[in-house]
């Protein structure tokens, strides 16, 4: 996470960080490869550091009804390098690399790729120019295969036939690359969990001979190992002279992986070229937030454990997990850690009455509880995993998505009371400090981090007496991952249990009271926060894997 | 924002600096605002609206130039549209919520014969309204329960009771026109209130609860949660099964009502009648701005796309249009309206929304 | 019309027993078809076949459903053909489009009774039975004129509501209606289709009555359709015309013999029609012709006569509407 | 997949660090594959299919006994289901595409009538063959057009243009129905090759051509994308509204050949010919397995569903069943249907589907 000490997240991972930034090819044979393969090595490497500039934008603008996104971008990428975007939710970011993809146009400003000046009327004009872009948002086709959907728009056919077996074998030379050979290719991609759909957005750009890759929170999906995963991929892609235009929340990626940073505050460039190793936390988070933060996990008072309020007993759910026991007291925060797959969003569904579990109890305040609706009685909160098909209603409004879970509390006798409804909206909103901040607004007009604000924060409104987290930061920035940890535990200080999932360890630490680890459906390990430390929590969740090579 | 920071726990801040997304938020008119969204719609609806009388008038400036005609001419209009109106009233709500109700027409042939069958007649004003709406009611819940219980698609399940409910509507009325002998019923169509008919002031209501329903209930915020995102609405709380049960149960009470409108005017009922009012009925919540795939409609668009079909109608009709001629203009006119209602939207953000960035 | 479809159907009994064909003969079994009915003159057709059928002793009545439309007819029919029936009787979807049916069941060697509907093919029926749509109009529309020149009309304004307008019997109608109109010089103002039900029925006479707010007279091409167009008419309050109707249904009758609402006169087009089908038919199983011709054999074609029901006559057709 | 490691170009390997992915990803059995998906369900069609000729067998023993009729009745079936099963392999395109062709029915008819007015047929067999094509065609590039740069909902535009495209045979056929005196093409409903009637051959070829391009071509591929995930599909480069219009011709043209098919089986054609095909077909898409909302379906289902429903129709007729009894039993079987290729699918997911968890 983004702990003022950033040294000690960022070091075990972290390679000898030379200046010279570009790590060496894997192999010759390999580089004459890439040359064949029109990688432009030369391009690559002409000098320390010194590689050619592939893009350039200046005075970027673009302007959506009532919101002007970006107002005036500087942004230089050069070959070969890893260039990070940090900003804020809705500081423009995914706008930006829109229009690098030819999705949206620009209204002002220039942009030059490769020193031509460059303008993709389409985002097939923007991959024939040599960008591939890996989208915030998935966007695969869940009916299609896996093969299918990374070569979809430029698949290998023969008068319009498709080559089915060179697809395939590409597909899979394709995904050995990025370290996921088990992948089937002819596996619908409906059928895979979001890591893997993730990698296989990411063998759609690779499949492109593409000169410059944007990546737009890639790891937002992924748990710590797939992290991993992606930055060799990242760094094999650089050492062929490959230009990655990375955006992430999480600065100590930033540092692994970036070579500078471009920070971008409400549409501007307010930093550009920063060293991605060298420049202090708090410069990066203070041009990004224009403030800043003394502290991210807020001090825990040692919590006054209260009565059980949630007991979970041999809960069971073929093929997902099985006998699962954990209790949540009021008051109390439980982390559960774990690789993706591991069974945790299922596990909190099904605590939540979403799934139906096959054998075991949930018990909340003694009483049990079979169906959402009899957990939403009780007083138990869920915000799920996938904010879009999920949680939200895209084309209502804000207020009316953060009121989902609770509007009938406002209503008096079946009518609904929208003026009660807007103020505890504005309220939950300035808490979370969402932008913009006109609850009227449709959903679907937010930045993917504010997006993710509305769906924690409509169970802030309610009066929710247990809380189920699952993976409630996923794309926040780090000013508004502050405000969500400070909520939660004002939330747990007024005596609301909380049960939380998250793929970042370091979030589990911080700021659960208990942490359970979870591997391939059971829950293994159990401890106080402050007796475990992120390296043990990572060597329980990775060691089934690791020893036993083939899951269970 | 500024009061949190003051409160206890939450890190030191330097001052917040949200001067830049106050910037980049221009002050938004009412009227661009997506609240607007539906009346710039019905607008444009309403601007289809004038443009027919418009035609009306230059075609049949004689007809026009009588004031008693015309008003005369706008209750025709209404109560024309009275019927099917108060069907796609319900079939909004269903759209709404993510359904679809072919079996509409259906209903009202079944509601309508079994009401008028010698046995219930014999019952009555009161039974025959009571038959007329409980069978709507009961058939509707039938959908509803295929479609929550039995998981079908709503589409099959719906055309599968079209089917049936013809069918059945056959068998009960023994294919004979059923002719009502209760006046009471048969005068619904003749009288006025205040000048305004009958028929009309159903519809009226009709139309008045469901916007009520729609916008200032639970219910309604049910609706537009189950049709935006089933899955959003379950992991909220809401029984998503007994509300989409509720939805066909409420469009099946739409039929019933309409049955006794329509056997008042045709003073009878058959098997075939409300032939094809699924398509009208879908057709005019489209055209109102109700998003066939869910989650965003409009009571007042869908009344406003009855209206403009039989304002069509009857444009057709006074200026003695051979049905084929009507047909294909028909067509055209579709099309011409729900381009004039894009047209509108995107002129008007072009005109005001678009300020020339410095 | 009544809710009863067993109650007055008309058919034959022959009880008079002068007639030699009433004997009972041969066995002749009947294969029937008719277009589904949602309408009470095709459901009186197909009630009344199966009345005179059930009449004779020597008679196997065996109908299929037709369905939807003529697609579904066709495959009834193949099913029919493929039973070896004696005689088939079909009223088609079009007969037209049943032209095929009939020529192959001819083929197979079952002479085929062709009602209403016509076919074009001279080979694809034995014999044919047609009401007289081209008549029926003439007669609707000589009446209305002799009405409005006996009023001293110098230029009325006449309305009409057919029936489902894309049928060619409708078209054939309205070329009668007009041919007649036009001997008077008078012409059609307005021309609204209906589907020959009562609700649109209704709605085309609001639209009619609404788009003319003076009329003379009104042809109304169906009675069945007629229950709401006179709805409509009541409901607006308009008696200033004098209203026409078609087919003869047993309300229509009984309303132009109360003579209380615009409705004077209807021109018939009876289902009867059906009830001849099926006696011609056995004397074809039978190969016996019809006793007060001197042909041995049925005739080829039959065409009824449209026959105009007025006040006057009312009580003598009262027992032929449906 | 080993082999590829050894691959150049292919950079050395750190052990794939894939435990999570690896691990969600369950060994599936072919049975249990996303592949077998569409088989399992079709499954349940032909199941239907069984169950139908069961009763047949039951209730007709002396027709079922009779093996020349049993192949007759076969070959009666499946050219019943020929023309509608044609327009129901362009509709399965366009509704997997992610929209829907209401003017399907009124396509036909243009065709039709059109290629049987006397000025097409004295151009021969091949001028009315290219003009029920090019016809078909024609009409469903303007939907397309007016879907794909219109902007209109499919469900609106296609309306529009079934009222309209009925409107227009109407004026053509002048409400006459026109008579084909072509042999060649009459006698294509009469035509038996190697024993099987040209009608079924044709609808094989379509549906074999129809199967050939969803699954091994990039136009196929691109339909899938372009319904299941419009935004994504657009982001893959693909012309969303190229591609939109190209379905919609491809739907026409499949109505231009069910023209001249129904046309010779009628040796005729009028203005209300293929008269709620549109229905007909799209239920049959859905309940062949094709989502409505798109993305999903198979050709080789929709057939299917095109067969349940001749076969129904076949039954009824050989037990002769009235009307309206029919329509309530198939109303029944529709739903039937559709419950049983769920409950296969999720009976079988629960056999074979989940191995419990050590
Ligand atoms: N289609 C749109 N219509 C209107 N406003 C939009 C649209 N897309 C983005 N915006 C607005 O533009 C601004 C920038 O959004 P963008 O998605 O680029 O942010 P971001 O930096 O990617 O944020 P995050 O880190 O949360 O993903 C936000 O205020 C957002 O609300
Ligand atoms: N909808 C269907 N119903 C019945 N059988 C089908 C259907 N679709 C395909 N089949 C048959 O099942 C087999 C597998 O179909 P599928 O489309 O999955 O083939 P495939 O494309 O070769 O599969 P893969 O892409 O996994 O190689 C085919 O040989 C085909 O004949
Ligand atoms: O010829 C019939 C006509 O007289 C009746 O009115 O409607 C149905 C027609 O078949
Ligand atoms: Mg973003
Ligand atoms: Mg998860």
């Amino acid at each position: 996470m983004t702990a003022p000490d950033e040294a000690a997240g960022s070091d075990r991972r972290k390679e000898p960080a030379g200046s010279d930034c570009r790590k060496e090819p894997a192999g010759s044979d390999r580089r004459k490869e890439a040359a064949m393969n029109g990688r432009g090595e030369e391009a690559a490497v002409n000098g320390r550091g010194e590689s050619e500039v592939v893009l350039k934008l200046e005075g970027v603008v673009k302007t959506f009804p009532g919101v002007r996104a970006l107002d005036g971008v500087e942004l230089e990428v050069r070959a070969g390098e890893v260039h990070c975007l940090l900003g804020q939710n809705g500081a423009g970011k995914s706008t930006l690399i829109k229009i690098l993809a030819g999705v949206h146009h620009a209204d002002e400003g220039s942009i030059s790729l490769l020193g031509r000046p460059f303008a993709p009327a389409s985002p097939q004009a923007a991959m024939r120019a040599g960008i591939a872009t890996i989208y915030q948002e998935l966007d695969l086709v869940d009916e299609l295969s896996v093969a299918e959907n990374a070569f979809l728009g430029h698949e290998e056919s023969r008068g319009g036939f498709l080559r089915r077996r060179a697809t395939a074998a590409r597909t899979r030379e394709i995904l050995g690359r990025l370290g996921h050979p088990q992948i089937p290719p002819r596996r619908l991609v409906r059928s895979l969990p979001a890591a893997g759909k993730q990698i296989v957005s990411m063998a759609r750009a690779l499949s492109h001979d593409a000169k410059l890759i944007v990546m737009d929170e890639p790891s937002a999906v992924l748990a710590h190992d797939e992290v991993e995963n992606l930055f060799r991929i990242i760094r094999e892609l650089t050492s062929h002279g490959i230009a990655v235009i990375y955006i992430s929340h999480r600065l100590e990626e930033i540092r692994d992986i970036g070579d500078r940073v471009t920070v971008l505050k409400d549409g501007r460039t307010t930093a550009a070229n920063l060293p991605a190793r060298d420049t202090p936390t708090r410069e990066l988070v203070s041009r990004m937030t224009g403030r800043t933060i003394e502290y991210v996990f807020p001090p825990r008072a040692a919590a006054a454990r209260g009565k059980p309020l949630l007991e979970v007993e041999g809960l069971t759910r073929e093929g997902e997990f099985a006998d699962a026991s954990l209790t949540v007291r009021a008051g109390e925060i439980v982390g559960i850690a774990g690789l993706v797959g591991s069974g945790r969003s299922e596990l909190l569904e099904t605590i939540f009455g979403a799934r139906r579990a096959d054998a075991g109890t949930v018990r909340v305040d003694g009483k049990v509880i079979r169906s959402i609706g009899a957990a939403v009685r009780h007083g138990v909160g869920m915000a799920p995993e996938e904010r879009k098909s999920q949680a939200l209603l895209l084309d209502e409004p804000i207020y009316r998505n953060m009121t989902l879970s609770s509007f009938s509390g406002y209503a008096r006798g079946g009518f609904t009371d929208a003026g009660r409804e807007r103020e505890a909206a504005l309220r939950t909103a300035d808490q979370l400090e969402l932008r913009p901040r006109d609850v009227s607004r449709p959903v679907r007009t937010l930045s993917g981090g504010n997006q993710q604000k509305v769906v924690v924060g409509r169970w802030l409104l309610d009066k929710t007496k247990l809380l189920l987290l699952d993976e409630p930061t996923r794309g926040v920035d780090v000013g508004a991952r502050a405000e969500l940890y400070q909520v939660i535990h004002d939330l747990a200080a007024g005596g609301v249990g909380v049960l939380l999932v998250s793929s970042e360890v370091p979030e589990v630490l911080g700021l659960a009271d208990r942490v359970l680890v979870m591997r391939e459906g059971h829950l293994i390990h159990e401890a106080p926060a402050d007796e475990i430390d992120e390296d043990t929590v990572l060597d329980l969740v990775m060691a089934g894997s690791l020893m036993e090579g083939e899951p269970a | 924002m500024t009061d949190q920071s003051t409160k206890p726990g939450v890190p030191a801040q330097s001052p917040p600096v949200d001067a830049g997304v106050a910037a980049s938020l221009p002050r938004q008119s009412w009227w661009k605002s997506d609240g607007a969204d539906p009346v710039r719609r019905n607008l444009g609806l309403v601007g289809v609206l004038v443009v027919l009388v418009i035609i009306g008038i230059v075609t049949r400036p004689e007809l026009y130039g009588d004031a008693g005609w015309v008003t005369d001419n706008v209750w025709t209009i209404l109560q024309q549209a009275s019927a099917i109106g108060v069907v796609t009233v319900g079939m909004t709500f269903v759209i709404i919520g993510g359904g679809i109700d072919l079996s509409v027409g259906a209903i009202v042939a079944v509601a309508g014969v079994w009401s008028t069958t010698l046995a219930t007649q014999s019952y009555g004003t009161a039974g025959m309204i009571f038959t007329a709406i409980v069978v709507g009611v009961v058939v509707g819940l039938i959908n509803g329960v295929l479609i929550s219980y039995g998981k079908l698609v709503p589409f099959i399940a719906t055309l599968a009771m079209m089917v049936a409910a013809r069918g059945l509507a056959a068998q009960i009325s023994g294919k004979q026109t059923q002719v009502s002998s209760n006046t009471t019923i048969n005068d619904i169509a003749s009288t006025k209130i205040l000048g305004i008919p009958m028929l009309v002031i159903i519809l009226a209501l009709v139309v008045a609860a469901g916007w009520v329903l729609l916008n200032r209930t639970t219910f309604g915020r049910r609706t537009v949660a189950v049709g935006g995102n089933v899955e959003a609405a379950r992991l909220a709380g809401i029984n998503v099964r007994l509300h989409t049960v509720l939805l066909y149960a409420l469009s099946g009470l739409c039929c019933g009502i309409a049955a006794i409108m329509l056997t008042s005017q045709a003073t009878s009922a058959q098997a075939a009648m409300a032939n094809l009012y699924e398509l009208d009925a879908i057709a005019a919540a489209i055209i109102g701005g109700t998003l066939l795939s869910g989650g965003r409609g409009t009571i007042i668009g869908a009344l406003f796309g009855v209206l403009v079909f039989s304002t069509i109608t009857n444009l057709f009709a006074i200026n003695n249009l051979s049905t084929e001629v009507q047909n294909m203009v028909k067509g055209g006119i579709i099309v011409a309206a729900v381009l004039v209602q894009q047209f509108r939207y995107r002129s008007l953000t072009q005109l005001f929304g678009r300020k020339p960035t410095s | 019309t009544s809710n009863d479809p067993g109650e007055n159907t008309q058919i034959n009994t022959n009880a008079g027993g002068d007639n030699k064909n009433a004997a009972p003969g041969q066995k002749v079994v009947i294969g029937f078809s008719a277009p589904a009915a949602d309408h009470g003159w095709v459901a009186a057709i197909t009630n009344n076949a199966k009345a005179q059928a059930g009449a004779y002793q020597d008679v196997e009545f065996r109908s299929v459903e037709a369905g939807a439309d003529a697609a579904a007819q066709r495959a009834a029919l193949s099913t029919l053909i493929a039973q070896k029936p004696n005689v088939i009787v079909l009223l088609p979807h079009d007969g037209k489009e049943l032209n095929a049916v009939g020529l192959q069941a001819m083929r197979a060697g079952i002479p085929v009774v062709n009602l209403d509907r016509a076919f074009p093919d001279r080979g694809a029926y034995r014999l044919q039975i047609k009401g007289d749509n081209f008549g029926m109009g003439l007669a609707a529309g000589t009446y209305i004129g002799e009405q409005l020149k006996a009023k001293g009309v110098a230029n009325p304004i006449i309305g009409e509501i057919p029936g489902i307008d894309s049928l060619e019997l409708t078209q054939e109608r309205t070329r009668g209606f007009n041919e007649a109109l036009a001997v008077y010089g008078f012409k059609v103002a307005n021309r609204r289709p209906a589907e020959f039900t009562a609700d649109t029925g209704q709605r085309a006479a609001t639209e009619i009555l609404q788009a003319l707010p003076k009329i003379d007279a009104l042809w109304n091409h169906d009675d069945d359709q007629g229950i709401g167009v006179l709805a409509a008419i009541n409901q607006t309050n308009r008696k200033e015309f004098i209203m026409v109707g078609g087919a003869g249904s047993k309300a229509a009758i009984e309303a132009i013999a109360a003579d209380n609402s615009p409705l004077k006169a209807t021109v018939t087009y009876s289902p009867s029609m059906a009830s001849s089908a099926i006696s011609l038919a056995r004397l074809i199983g039978q190969g016996k012709g019809m006793a007060d011709l001197v042909e041995l054999q049925v005739p080829k074609e039959i065409t009824l006569a449209s026959e105009t029901i007025t006040k006057e006559n009312a009580a003598q057709y009262s027992k032929l509407g449906f």
